[in-house]
């Protein structure tokens, strides 16, 4: 059986503390990233900001609560959160997160990574669309727009990573095996971190693209896509957002610090800390500049794409020289 | 049959020969100028009947008479002298139209233009090399001018009639050329061929007596309504 | 042979003398089918078709396709006549008598080895169907008669005019051989000298064919193709078909556009084998294939946009004629037989089976049109909507006619076409190739274009007629008659059937015909086999082809 | 093959049998389909036998065509496409049932419409069994001749009319202008059959297989639908019954890829520009394709557009098979060329199946028109379930089957920009992100249509049918196989792998195939993967179960407190979001691609009268129709009527006009005269005619010979030949020149 011939990255001498330990990592570690990102928006304002727990406490109330369904909605309006988060759940076993493989990695998973994300927004967008409100159709509209000029920037952004490892599989394209790119095109490497960062931010929400916090719906994005939901339902929508962010954010780590082996406990807290400094610096990024007209932003994303593609035509140069 | 017609021919029958072909060509510019209908007929009667005297005098012109000259020879008096004419009369008569009006081409211009044709028929055939040697050198442009004149009569003419005309010329004309290979059909099919000429005139003759029907007189210009659509 | 003559006449004699008409239409389908049934015994018993290769009248392979498919095609035509029993306005017992005597003298047409008789039979086959065409009456009738008279009149006295370029072509003296090439020369020196004049006959000339003067056999073809062109409606000598197609009753139209033209086909046929034998075939196909082109262009440039059906059928009839021509003409351009295909993909064969299948198609396609002008009453296309929906079986066969027209598989002239442009693939003749392909590709979209709305589409309004039984005042009345939908249906089941399943002796006549027209050798049997080093020399056909024994 | 040729004969005696049944009710209907299921079943078992016994050699009928007997066979391609063929059929001749029974047309118009779909199945069995080049074309002409009669169906409707024409005018053009010629070369060099065309081949030169793959992909693009040709299908599609809509785009589509993959077997490796050239085709064809489909409001007619793209994604696939098979790259040219090939076979399950949901959807309420719909999903919830799994699958996300075949062509492009040599890599590269895009927009797009089609509420009081047991039962058939190939994709690509391995090894040994299931191995993990999304989605749906604990509220149905509207309390279903709002922002960012047309009315003045409504529409117009087809088509009938009336202004002189008057001189007035006569056809002109050609013809014939100063004169003058040099003699054997010249164009071509 094939599943048999899996190439399961799991530490050898059991353990299942470790991966436990891993796993729970992980899965635990998003909302405290959204809270970096809020308390330096926070200091930024010059306020003290939420308690720094504050995204489990609303996690923990949300899902004790009940869920209020509008009747114009169907069961696909349930689905939404729930295929979004599976789906976000799955991804994460194949970026290299903790360390520096990933558990369920296979060739060619880096596809499935990105269709996962694509399924994840598909479902949200389709939940948006069954409440029948103008406004979470306006924000569907725009969601589906700039994901779709963000997709061909990251399906270049993988391109070049393959063709500087000469490795299909998302964790062997990454990590020490990018030192050699880093070292010979470091220019394209740098393109391709910087489009990883407007893509993190897009698929993300964040400001410049999108404004999670704004309170007029006409600008949002996401947010009002999901104004409908209520209770788990906009916990799994919540966390699911954190998470993304987390397994992004991992993605661009671990593209940007090849020197890094990310073995064992000091790789794990390295891993911990260089995402919290991107948390850091979405949370500068958010305090600093305003959200973009939209129509800028696909100008921002097209300047994406032609980054990454420049950055494909440096490695393939570089490549044939 | 070959033998006797490369025997060389005495001199004056020459003469004779080159004299009605000569005549020929005159007729078809007479039938060319003429308006009225009854002359044209009759002027392409006596062609007739000069053409269907020149089997005989090649044929005299070889060692013995053959049958052969003499039959084509009765044959075409009988059909194209007396038959044809008749019918062509008598539909005249009944149609009560004696003239060519206003034809496409002028009668001067037709004559000018028949004279043309006939400078251009020598001018060709004396490019041509006539496999063996013919009654006279003359034949062969006269044949080809008098086909000639007969499309343009039938060209260039509006009545039905004229054009019946112009078609029998041209059949003359190709007549003459066919003289000039006398052995090579055999009889059967010389007759073959003058009785379909005969038919193909006389069921021309029952049409054009159903145009003058329809339109009470013969004209062509009244056929041909528009047809294609733009 | 003399019986296959003669079988009409009598029946000629009963059409004009019985007192009813139904009498007579009966004696029309009896003649037709004994005509029929002799042509096939003819198959069966050999001995009914052969004659002395030498004399005037023989039923050759060639003749033999021919004169089987016009028979055919006038048996379909005389039933499905029967039923279509309009009000005849031309005295009948003439109009009938004239279908016999067409079919009589196209029989001839296909028999006669000699070109003389060949000619006089295609003269009166021209003057048989003269009266047909004129059978609506009125001035409009009158004017297709005298066109289709005038212009055939004209084109068979060009013919004859080149009938006797050929018979000067035999005179030729012994020419001084300073003004010769080495191969006339050298044929020259083989041939006997003064002999007997050479007869008339085809086999006499191609037999005779190194004595031939070639100038005058190029003159002669010349004329002839001009000639009996437009008998068969080549491009631009055609003026007349549009006319009298849409003047004559549909079944009369199929008989010209599947019978008549044939004659005239055969004819050019005969003086190209001429051309053949003395080597002359790239010149004769040079000029085929030219016409030929140009019959589809002018075709299907007249198809486009064309409002009147019957006129489109003419065009289509210009635009096969003009096929078939091509067809032909590659095959005199070299294209025999390949060594990696065999016979069955050679541009003749590819002739021969767009022959047959012409004739059927043309059958099927007329007989539908007959159908339809019965329902709608009109000739124009605008009237004519929703056929399909009127006359189901009617517009299913009306569909066959025009895919099996316009060639679409599985339809036979499918294959003829696709070999043609395999011939021409083959010996490099890319122009035709392109030129061929682009001018049957406007035809295609002009008849569809044009013909589809006619089938398709909510039924349009029928002009009331006045049925012969009164009380129903639609057109409906007349077509369940089954003597029209038989040959029809019967037509298109057969052209079907040929198609999809072609029985092996039907392969063997395609092939005895084509191999007439496929170039041989010429007189390598008399020329020594030291002399025929000379690089311009007629090369010997490839193995396989059947020489003289061919044919006859 | 005893499957095959029994399928053959049962659908052909459906189809007489049908016909001869019209007038008994839906006997004839009822025949045809059950025909049709048996056929369908019976290419699937022959499909299957070709992987049981893979030594079933080429079968030559005893079955004489007018060219000679044809030969059927089944390799692994064609097998794989008569799969894909026996099990959209066998659906749709199921789902026809339910269909055409409640047509309001005659039975003989449904019996009828039951044989041809018979002859349709039939004749693509045929053509993709053809051992030999002849039963190959007939077997195309008659799909498409089947498919035209079918497309015009509805022929009461002048669109129908319209779409049908074009189909038929289109394919009909492809193969004579390009097919015809294309297997004329290809039979010239090799033969009739395809195993000779094959060897043959392999020794050509490369200009030769170039230009026949050029040829080709001319042709085959035609009836495949690649972008600047696919007219048609936009124009078809969405007239036909639904059944035919699936089929069409199931599997006749598809059999210009057959013929396309059929070519490329026999050519052998390429040139790496044909397969460049193939990319971005496919790329072209696959962007502009979901652009336009994301700017149509017809639900069919976007459906058909759709097929633009996913013939795009398969020609990528082609393209990146066809790389890797230049340079040597066996594992590039594998995932590209099975990625294609399944892609073939997912295309037409979850096409078929959105085909049939929208048909359902047109049955259920009689639009189309996808701005008229909503909230169809509470009416007729299991069809949208349909609906939503095939747009999620056709938009190739997981766990479905879409998304399998578009990963196997990803790993090919990036395989290929890791592996392939020179400039190559750049060429996957532009296929990479082409797919992204696709991706992307395919999403947006089937967004679109789901949520305003079957969430929300209804826009317009459209009376919402039952859908018949028997379409819900057809579909989610096809639903399953769907799921099953996404969850379980090693039994697919095993089964592809050698059809595929056949473009890379032939003959295809067990050795080879180990070698390639190494390579499409990790098909395997995407399954456990897979496995693993759906029981995330069950345990996240049981966790929400256990926390809400019943704590539901559902908002009553007054509308008073429905959907939150951002403090609006009067929302209306008028108010939702349309599928041209939410299509726009894509369209506007794509503005120069597409030309969108917007059409507003304002009202105008502070107090605007009730007369004047404000609307705003948009819509998108095809170019390649409305810039390319369309003019070409006007042009050439404008350029006929212009020779057949003899005349450039489309002026029709007059008799008036051919006589001399005051402003007509004589020149004039005789070239009217002339034209009037030549236009009305009088017989002198008509005689003219044959003096002019007779004259025209001597003259032609001296004239060319000039050294020889006449033809007449020079009794052994060459005769004219074809060939460009005119000093060559013409008794020259011109058999063997055409040998020699075929030696020398195609050096191999005749052999002994």
């Amino acid at each position: 059986m094939n599943l048999l011939a899996m190439t399961i990255h799991l530490p050898v001498p059991g353990v299942a503390a470790v991966v436990t330990a891993q796993v729970l990592g992980v899965l635990l570690l998003p909302p405290l990233l959204m809270s970096v990102i809020a308390k330096t928006k926070a200091w930024f304002g010059g306020r003290d900001g939420p308690p720094w727990l504050q995204p489990y406490f609303d996690l923990l109330k949300l899902f004790r609560k009940g869920a209020v369904y509008s009747h114009t909605t169907t069961w696909v309006f349930r689905a939404g959160p729930i295929v979004s988060l599976a789906a976000l759940l799955t991804a994460t076993t194949m970026i290299p997160v903790l360390g520096p493989n990933s558990w369920l990695g296979f060739k060619g998973d880096l596809i499935l990574v990105a269709y996962l994300f694509a399924l994840g927004r598909m479902f949200t967008v389709l939940a948006a669309m069954d409440t029948g409100s103008a406004f979470e159709g306006m924000g569907s509209a725009r969601e589906v727009t700039f994901a779709t000029m963000s997709e061909p920037a990251l399906f270049l952004c993988l391109a070049v990573l393959a063709i500087s490892t000469g490795n299909l599989q998302l964790d062997d394209m990454l990590g020490t095996n990018l030192a050699g790119a880093w070292h010979s095109v470091g220019p394209a490497m740098l393109l391709v971190v910087g489009a990883l960062f407007i893509i993190l931010l897009t698929e993300c929400s964040r400001i410049p693209v999108d404004d999670p916090l704004t309170h007029l719906e006409l600008t949002m994005i996401h947010e009002v896509m999901v104004l409908d939901h209520s209770g788990p339902d906009f916990a799994y929508i919540t966390y699911g957002a954190a998470l993304k962010f987390t397994l992004l954010g991992s993605l661009l780590v671990h593209a940007a610090m090849p020197q890094v082996a990310w073995v064992g406990l000091p790789g794990a807290l390295l891993w911990l800390a260089a995402l919290m400094a991107l948390a850091l610096l979405v949370g500068i990024i958010e305090s600093t500049m305003a959200r973009l007209r939209l129509n800028r932003v696909s100008l921002l994303l097209a300047g994406a794409t032609v980054l990454s593609g420049l950055a494909v035509l440096l490695v393939l140069f570089n490549k044939l020289a | 049959m070959l033998a006797a017609l490369t025997h060389p021919i005495p001199d004056s029958l020459h003469t004779a020969i080159d004299g009605a072909l000569v005549l020929v060509l005159l007729l078809n510019l007479a039938m060319l100028a003429t308006s009225r209908l009854a002359t044209c007929i009759r002027l392409f009667s006596f062609q007739c009947l000069v053409i269907s005297v020149l089997p005989i005098a090649a044929a005299t012109a070889s060692d013995a008479i053959g049958i052969h000259g003499f039959f084509l020879m009765g044959g075409t008096v009988v059909l194209k002298v007396f038959l044809i004419p008749f019918i062509l009369l008598r539909v005249i008569r009944t149609g009560d139209i004696q003239r060519e009006v206003q034809p496409y081409l002028g009668f001067t211009g037709s004559v000018v233009v028949g004279a043309m044709m006939i400078g251009g028929a020598f001018a060709l055939s004396s490019r041509l090399v006539l496999p063996g040697q013919a009654m006279s050198t003359l034949l062969i442009p006269v044949a080809i001018s008098t086909l000639l004149i007969g499309l343009l009569i039938l060209v260039s003419r509006y009545k039905a009639i004229t054009q019946v005309v112009g078609y029998l010329v041209l059949e003359n004309g190709i007549y003459l050329f066919g003289l000039s290979l006398l052995h090579a059909m055999p009889l059967l099919v010389e007759l073959g061929i003058l009785l379909d000429v005969f038919v193909g005139v006389f069921v021309m003759a029952i049409v054009v007596y159903h145009i003058r029907q329809e339109f009470d007189h013969m004209d062509t210009q009244n056929l041909a309504p528009m047809k294609e659509p733009a | 042979m003399i019986l296959l003559l003669t079988v009409t006449l009598p029946f000629v004699l009963l059409c004009l003398l019985l007192p009813t008409s139904r009498l007579r239409r009966v004696s029309l389908v009896a003649g037709c089918a004994a005509h029929f049934a002799v042509i096939l015994g003819s198959w069966i018993y050999p001995v009914l078709a052969v004659a002395n290769p030498g004399t005037l009248l023989a039923l050759d392979p060639l003749g033999h396709l021919f004169v089987t498919l016009i028979s055919l095609l006038f048996l379909a035509t005389s039933i499905f006549f029967v039923g279509y029993h309009q009000k005849v306005l031309v005295s009948q017992r003439v109009f009938l008598a004239c279908m016999l005597l067409l079919l009589a003298s196209l029989t001839l047409v296909c028999a006669a080895q000699h070109l003389g008789v060949l000619w006089v039979a295609l003269e009166a086959a021209s003057l048989a169907a003269t009266p047909l065409i004129y059978f609506r009456l009125g001035p409009r009738a009158l004017e297709a008669t005298w066109k289709f008279l005038l212009m055939n009149s004209v084109g068979i006295a060009l013919g004859l005019l080149g009938i006797f370029c050929l018979g000067l072509s035999t005179t030729a003296p012994a020419p001084a051989a300073t003004t010769l090439s080495a191969t006339t020369a050298e044929v020259a020196e083989t041939a006997p000298h003064g002999e007997e004049g050479i007869g008339m006959t085809v086999t006499a000339l191609r037999e005779a064919a190194p004595r031939l003067d070639i100038a005058w056999v190029r003159a002669a073809f010349l004329l002839v193709l001009v000639g009996f062109g437009t008998k068969m409606g080549l491009a631009p000598l055609h003026s007349w078909k549009p006319d009298a197609y849409a003047e004559a009753p549909p079944p009369i139209a199929a008989l010209f556009a599947g019978g008549v033209t044939l004659g005239a086909f055969l004819g050019i046929l005969r003086v190209f084998q001429v051309c053949l034998a003395v080597g002359q075939g790239p010149f004769a196909s040079l000029w085929m294939t030219a016409f030929g082109l140009l019959s589809i262009l002018v075709a299907g440039i007249f198809i486009i946009g064309n409002n009147d059906y019957r006129r489109i059928l003419a065009y289509t009839s210009v635009e096969h004629m003009g096929i078939l021509v091509l067809a032909v003409g590659l095959a005199g351009l070299g294209g025999t037989q390949s060594s990696v295909l065999g016979a069955q993909s050679s541009p003749a064969y590819a002739a021969m089976l767009h022959t047959l299948h012409n004739t059927l198609n043309k059958g099927v396609l007329f007989f539908a049109v007959g159908f339809i002008w019965r329902i709608y009453k009109s000739n124009r296309i605008s009237d004519v909507k929703g056929a399909l929906h009127h006359h189901p079986i009617a517009g299913v066969i009306f569909l066959g006619g025009l895919c099996a027209t316009t060639a679409l598989p599985p339809f036979g002239m499918f294959y003829s076409e696709f070999a043609i442009i395999l011939a021409a693939v083959q010996t490099h003749q890319w122009f035709i190739l392109i030129g061929f392909i682009v001018t049957i590709t406007i035809c295609f979209v002009g008849v569809m274009t044009a013909m589809l709305p006619m089938a398709f589409g909510a039924p349009s309004v029928l002009p009331v007629t006045e049925g012969s039984d009164g009380a129903s005042s639609s057109s409906f009345g007349h077509w369940r008659e089954p003597t029209m939908l038989l040959p029809a249906a019967g037509m298109l089941i057969l052209a079907l059937a040929l198609s999809l399943y072609q029985p092996d002796y039907v392969t063997r006549a395609l092939h005895a015909a084509a191999d007439q027209l496929t170039p041989v050798p010429v007189q390598t049997a008399e020329i020594p086999a030291g002399v025929t080093t000379a690089p311009d020399r007629p090369n010997t056909a490839p193995a396989g082809d059947h020489l003289e024994e061919g044919h006859l | 093959m005893i499957f095959l040729t029994s399928s053959l004969l049962v659908l052909l005696a459906g189809a007489v049998l049908a016909v001869l049944l019209a007038r008994h009710g839906r006997a004839g209907l009822m025949v045809s389909l059950v025909a049709m299921v048996l056929g369908s079943a019976g290419y699937v078992a022959a499909a299957v036998g070709r992987w049981i016994d893979t030594a079933a050699p080429p079968q030559r009928l005893i079955w004489p065509l007018p060219l000679g007997a044809p030969t059927l066979t089944i390799d692994y391609l064609s097998a794989w496409f008569l799969l894909t063929l026996g099990l959209l059929s066998a659906v749709v001749a199921v789902y026809s049932w339910s269909y055409f029974s409640v047509e309001t047309r005659s039975t003989r118009a449904t019996a009828s419409v039951g044989a041809v779909l018979c002859l349709l199945v039939a004749s693509m069995g045929v053509l993709l069994c053809a051992g030999d080049v002849i039963l190959f074309l007939v077997g195309w002409e008659m799909t498409s001749l089947a498919a035209f009669f079918l497309v015009g169906f509805h022929d009461e409707d002048p669109a129908a009319r319209h779409g049908a024409w074009t189909y038929l005018i289109a394919t009909h053009l492809s193969s004579a202008l390009f097919l015809v010629p294309m297997f004329a070369l290809l039979v010239a060099v090799g033969g009739w059959s395809f195993a000779g065309i094959g060897a043959a081949l392999g020794v050509q030169d490369s200009t030769v297989r170039v230009l026949i793959f050029a040829l080709g992909l001319a042709g085959f693009g035609v009836k495949a639908g690649f972008m600047p040709v696919h007219v048609w299908l936009p124009l078809a599609h969405p007239v036909a019954p639904t059944p035919v809509s699936a089929l069409l785009s199931g599997v006749v589509v598809k059999i210009g890829i057959y013929g396309l993959l059929r070519l490329l077997m026999l050519l052998g490796p390429l040139p790496g520009s044909c397969g460049t050239a193939m990319i971005v085709l496919g790329a072209v064809s696959g962007v502009l394709g979901v652009l336009y489909a994301l700017a149509q409001h017809d639900i069919k007619r976007l459906l058909a557009y759709h097929t633009v793209e996913n013939i795009g994604i398969i020609g990528i696939g082609i393209g990146v098979g066809m790389l890797g098979q230049t340079t040597g790259h066996p594992l590039v040219a594998l995932l590209g060329y099975s990625g294609a090939l399944l892609h073939v076979l997912n295309h037409a399950l979850f096409k078929g199946l959105l085909f049939l949901s929208a048909g359902a959807v047109i049955h259920a309420t009689g639009t189309g028109q996808i701005d008229r719909l909503g909230g169809l999903a509470k009416k007729t919830p299991l069809n949208a379930l349909l609906f939503l799994l095939a747009a999620v699958a056709i938009c190739g996300l997981p766990p479905l089957n879409g998304f399998i075949s578009e990963w196997l062509i990803y790993g090919g492009l990036l395989g290929g920009t890791i592996r392939l040599p020179r400039a190559l890599p750049g060429v996957a590269v532009v296929g990479l992100a082409g797919l992204a895009l696709m991706g992307g927009l395919a999403l947006a797009c089937f967004a679109k249509v789901f949520s305003v089609v079957f969430l929300g509420s209804p826009r317009e009081a459209l009376t919402a049918h039952a859908t018949p047991r028997l379409m819900l039962g057809s579909m989610s058939a096809l639903a399953v196989l769907c799921l099953l190939i996404g969850l379980a994709p090693s039994v697919a690509t095993d089964l592809i792998a050698p059809g595929a391995a056949a473009f890379v090894v032939t003959p295809y040994s067990t050795s080879a195939a180990s070698t390639f299931d190494a390579i499409l191995a990790p098909a395997g993990h995407l399954s456990a993967l897979l496995a693993l999304l759906l029981a995330l989605v069950i345990i996240l749906l049981l966790v929400r179960h256990l926390m809400i604990r019943g704590q539901i509220v559902i908002t009553a149905a007054s509308g008073r407190a429905g959907t939150w509207g951002c403090g609006y309390p009067a929302l209306t279903p008028r108010i939702q979001y349309t599928a041209s709002s939410f299509a726009w922002s894509l369209i506007r960012s794509f503005r120069r691609l597409l030309w969108p047309h917007k059409h507003l009315v304002v009202p105008a003045g502070a107090f605007p009268s009730g007369d004047i409504r404000a609307e705003l529409s948009t819509h998108t117009n095809d170019i390649a129709q409305t810039d390319i087809f369309s003019p070409f088509f006007k042009g050439a009938a404008q350029l006929a009527a212009m020779i057949r009336t003899v005349s450039l202004s489309g002026h029709v002189p007059t008799h008036a006009d051919a006589a001399i008057g005051e402003d007509r001189g004589p020149f004039r007035t005789g070239w009217y005269s002339l034209l009037s006569a030549v236009r009305r056809g009088s017989i002198q002109v008509c005689v003219v005619y044959v003096a002019a050609t007779l004259v025209l013809v001597f003259m032609v014939e001296t004239a060319w010979q000039p050294r020889s100063g006449g033809a007449l004169v020079e009794r052994t003058a060459p005769a004219i030949s074809m060939s460009a040099d005119p000093s060559q003699p013409t008794a020259r054997p011109t058999a063997t020149r055409g040998a020699d010249e075929l030696n020398h164009v195609l050096p191999g071509a005749t052999r002994p």
